[in-house]
């Protein structure tokens, strides 16, 4: 599979476009399928915890399971009904926003706690996260009109080395990554981990 | 010509670099050895240890969460089991206690084996217990479990080493709490800012690759990561040459790596 | 440590009081806003110039890869994009490659009246989810068809006049992508089919992406909600965001002055050890 | 968007607001029942939702064109499905060949994408003259250039920092972590966004500023 998609990307033939195309067309479905993994895995941790009545856990898994279930019939018989849209909106919509955006509280607490300039290093980082910070705050500017002429060559060639590295290695790590997948080096997908 | 316009330097790139690989883990495997430079975090790990052992307590281990079959997550999981192999050999030597908590399901029977073998080597298999290892649902669960752990148990010493998010921040605060010594890596970006500020000391990205392969000491390990240096020492003679050429109004480099 | 006591303290602090002190400098200025000003970063200036540059009947390809839960965050911004494409008579074909997306699509037809009046199929398009990341954009470069057999309501896309115009990437003036997933429309259709791309990222792809727009990879960038408020000003319709900008202002000053403070004590004993 | 008149509009105002408090509350006050009841609806409902968008995408991009006669699509059907014997300890091995073809894929798209923009556009990027010609240009050129050769070699692995490569290491680890402070900074952004966006609810809801 590799092959064929690797080739198709450096050479100019016909066949193997649609081969490379039929493959991708192909990667696209098996990940949808996948999908559903999570949800065997989902039911299978609950339904253990309420089968063993885990003290304290198993009332909990049993509203997991009830949600699951309900919401997921909802959908399947109608992904435009009135219910499943009202849950959507107003029961996963808010959730989902509102426990991504619990980080910003544990943030300010470690500003206190746990950011400190131990060395040279952290002390650069914190520097240049401050300067920054008051660069995409508008009071930054109000305070001292310089944060923002900082911030912006931060913000611009500043972070260009230090960001223009991380990304090259990325870049050669992939490489390396594709190379012992497909020499068998990797254990994770083909060793399963026995 | 049949290559497609502007990618002969792209192919030249990934099939040089897959002929170095293949050469250096072969010179390897003969015998001609590459050593991967100090690492740092690596070399704090017997401090951390020791550290554990003077007062007593035990030490942590969070190989991060997601999948070990994942594409984006998996790799990264199993570098941070890989280093835990050498942790735990160093906690079954001075006999620290080691508690691991984790989400990731399918990596479970590679933990429990790595830390079982590393006491094992040590003599002390008897000291090892399944019950130190937590296997915990979710990304959020973890999180809460952790949190209670760290101040029921306080640690002398942490290691956040594997595929981290959001949690990075909140677990290395708590450990910052009860004054745990705290070794971390990952190679998501966002969060090594955070890791950088509130930990010891950090593997920053390729780095946590780099010190699995010096723990494991393996050729098809250690023989890319040696052929990768030759292509960035190419990678900075071009730099350097192209920086001197620029200013003069020379771009046949330029050009050619157009090509 | 020579003045113990006000660190120490601060250092026992309950957590608890941090978070609500966040809830009250975030909750202050929504209800009485300051509305500092807000000066305009190249690279958004270099997206919103893009967007102006747009032809008439041009067609681009929004990403809405936001979840719902990213809303504050790029929602303003794609609500710019949107309006500043129409006024140049762009046709528009969005997509999405997070599970919520159709809730994204309502919430800007909400935000947007006009894509509503406009006729669907002709000008503009919701073809919805696609999962597969990488490849799914790799194979939408070549055949949009074979990722999208139909629209988000169900429609064969043979029905959908727009897009017999808009099958395989050359037939695009522009990518824009929303949030996050950009390296994808770089990777698969901008270097190799030569589409121009650029979007509203999330704050931290202000970081990430720097390289990308250096090299010209991407061409503008709008940075997380300051972005967003900042295309609202060029855009001359202020909403959202730029509300938003004072609780950033006081929520970023908050952030700051406790790092400082937890950074006094070392910078001390470091200057009295020193000397 | 205007306050909902209807009662079903209003009691998912309702709902979403006590959800929003009962998450916060582990927070602003401390881990108890209504925020672990919200942590087990959002699980559910999360792979319900995901469950039923991959149902229907499944059967849009594949089911479909089966019914409609493009037989070859039974095959990733087969391998998809296949991935589910990962919880069957006997039968794991079906598992590795579905992965195998994802994972063959992906690879291929992701390292063929990688090589130009990744490496080759960066490099080429360094190494070109700036385009205006102030001292500021050139200054940038430089810091650039010399920023980007440093942080490479610090990421050289074979090598010790020891000779040459000691004061570009150190130089190059400073300029990551001016990198890695940017993105810091940016990252307080974006939490703090969201989280203004979640009290800006609240605060509609309770009615206190318009919707």
């Amino acid at each position: 599979m590799f092959a064929v998609i690797i080739a198709d990307y450096f050479f100019a033939i016909a066949s193997l476009g649609s081969v490379a195309e039929v493959l991708r067309q192909f990667a696209v479905v098996i990940s949808n399928i996948a999908l559903g993994l999570g949800v065997i895995s989902l039911l299978r941790i609950h339904g253990r915890n309420v089968q063993r009545r885990l003290e304290g856990r198993w009332l909990y898994s049993i509203v997991t399971i009830i949600t699951f279930v309900s919401v997921f019939l909802l959908g399947i018989i109608n992904t435009n009904g009135d219910q499943y849209t009202w849950a959507f909106n107003h029961v996963y919509t808010t959730l989902q926003q509102t426990m991504y955006a619990s980080t910003g509280f544990f943030i300010v607490s470690s500003a206190y706690r746990a950011f400190r300039a131990r060395n040279i290093d952290a002390g650069l980082l914190l520097i240049a996260g401050c300067i920054v910070v008051f660069t995409n705050a508008p009071i930054g500017e109000v305070i001292w009109s310089g944060f923002p002429v900082i911030g912006d060559w931060l913000l611009g060639p500043g972070q260009l080395p230090g960001y223009r590295v991380l990304m090259m290695i990325a870049g050669f790590g992939t490489i390396v990554y594709a190379y012992r997948v497909i020499t068998g080096n990797e254990r994770g997908f083909f060793g399963g981990g026995e | 010509m049949i290559l497609k316009d502007g990618r002969i330097v792209a192919f030249i790139l990934l099939f040089g670099s897959f002929v170095l690989y293949y050469l250096f883990t072969r010179m390897m495997e003969q015998g001609k050895a590459f050593k991967i430079r100090t690492l740092a975090p690596l070399e704090a790990l017997p401090e951390a240890v020791g550290r554990c052992a003077e007062m007593g307590k035990p030490i942590f281990y969070m190989p991060g969460i997601g999948s070990s079959l994942s594409l984006s997550s998996g790799a990264y999981i199993l570098a941070g089991i890989t280093i835990l192999g050498r942790l735990a050999g160093f906690a079954a030597k001075a006999g620290v206690k080691l508690r691991l908590f984790t989400v990731t399901i399918d990596a479970m029977p590679l933990i429990q084996d790595t830390i079982k073998t590393a006491y094992a080597v040590e003599g002390k298999v008897e000291e090892y217990s399944d019950d130190n290892i937590e296997l915990i649902a979710n990304q959020s669960s973890l999180v809460s479990r952790y949190l209670g752990a760290v101040q029921r148990e306080s640690p002398a010493a942490a290691c956040l080493i594997g595929y981290l998010a959001y949690e990075s921040v909140v677990l290395s605060e708590a450990g910052n709490i009860v004054g745990a010594m705290q070794i971390s890596g990952t190679v998501n970006l966002y969060q090594i800012p955070f890791l950088v500020a509130s930990t010891d000391y950090t593997l920053i990205m390729e780095e946590l690759f780099a010190a699995a392969a010096a723990v494991s000491g393996d050729a098809g390990a250690v023989g890319p990561i040696a052929a990768e240096d030759v292509i960035k020492f190419a990678s900075l003679g071009i730099m350097i040459l192209g920086m001197v050429l620029a200013p003069l109004g020379i771009t046949f480099l330029v050009d050619l790596l157009g090509l | 440590m020579a003045n113990p006591t006000i660190f120490e303290r601060l250092d026992k602090l309950d957590r608890r009081i941090y978070y609500w002190l966040i809830v009250i400098v975030i909750t202050w200025p929504l209800v009485s806003p300051i509305g500092l000003p807000i000066t305009v970063k190249p690279s958004t200036r270099a997206l919103y110039d893009g967007l102006t540059a747009v032809q008439e009947g041009d067609v681009v390809l929004i990403d809405i890869f936001m979840s719902v839960s990213t809303w504050p965050e790029c929602m303003g911004g794609l609500v710019v994009e949107t309006n500043t494409l129409l006024d140049r008579g762009a046709r528009l074909i969005y997509v999405g490659n997070s599970v919520d997306v159709s809730r994204s699509w309502e919430r800007l037809n909400e935000l947007v009246p006009r894509l509503g009046l406009l006729e669907y199929g002709t000008d503009v398009v919701f073809l919805g989810y696609y999962t597969g990341a990488d490849a799914a954009a790799s194979q939408m470069a070549v055949d949009m068809s074979s990722i999208f057999p139909a629209d988000h309501f169900g429609t064969p896309i043979d029905d959908l006049p727009l897009m017999s115009d808009a099958n395989s990437a050359t037939d695009y003036a522009m990518v824009l992508f929303t949030a996050e997933g950009e390296v994808k429309w770089i990777q698969q259709w901008g270097e190799p089919y030569g589409v121009p791309v650029a979007g509203m990222g999330i704050a931290m792809k202000g970081s990430a992406l720097a390289p990308y727009l250096a090299s010209g990879d991407i061409f503008g960038l709008a940075v997380g909600v300051r972005g967003a408020a900042e295309l609202e000003k060029l855009a001359g319709m202020p909403a959202a965001a730029t509300t938003t900008m004072d609780a950033i202002s006081s929520t970023h000053l908050l952030f700051v002055i406790l790092i400082v403070l937890a950074n006094l004590p070392i910078i001390y004993n470091k200057i009295k050890g020193g000397s | 968007m205007a306050y909902p008149t209807e009662l079903w509009g209003i009691m998912g105002l309702w709902v979403g607001a006590v959800l929003t408090v009962a998450i916060y509350s582990y927070m602003l006050y401390k881990e108890n029942p209504l925020y672990r009841l919200a942590e087990h609806i959002y699980i559910g409902i999360a792979f319900a939702i995901t469950a039923v968008v991959a149902v229907q995408n499944t059967n849009r991009i594949a089911v479909t064109p089966l019914l409609n006669g493009q037989i070859v699509f039974i095959i990733p059907i087969i391998l998809g499905l296949g991935m589910y014997t990962v919880f069957v300890e006997d039968y794991r091995w079906i598992s590795r060949y579905s992965i195998a073809v994802l994972v063959g894929c992906m690879l291929g798209v992701v390292t063929s994408g990688t090589l130009i923009p990744n490496i080759i556009n960066q490099i080429t990027s360094t190494i070109a003259a700036p385009s205006g010609a102030t001292m500021m240009d050139w200054f940038n050129f430089l810091y650039v250039g010399i920023g980007t050769i440093c942080a490479l070699s610090y990421f050289l692995f074979t090598r010790e920092h020891t000779g040459v490569l000691a004061p570009t290491a150190r130089l190059g680890r400073l300029i990551v972590m001016v990198a890695l402070g940017v993105m810091f900074g940016n990252t307080v952004l974006f939490r703090m966004s969201m989280l203004s966006g979640r009290i800006e609810y609240l605060l509609q809801v309770l009615g206190l500023i318009p919707m």
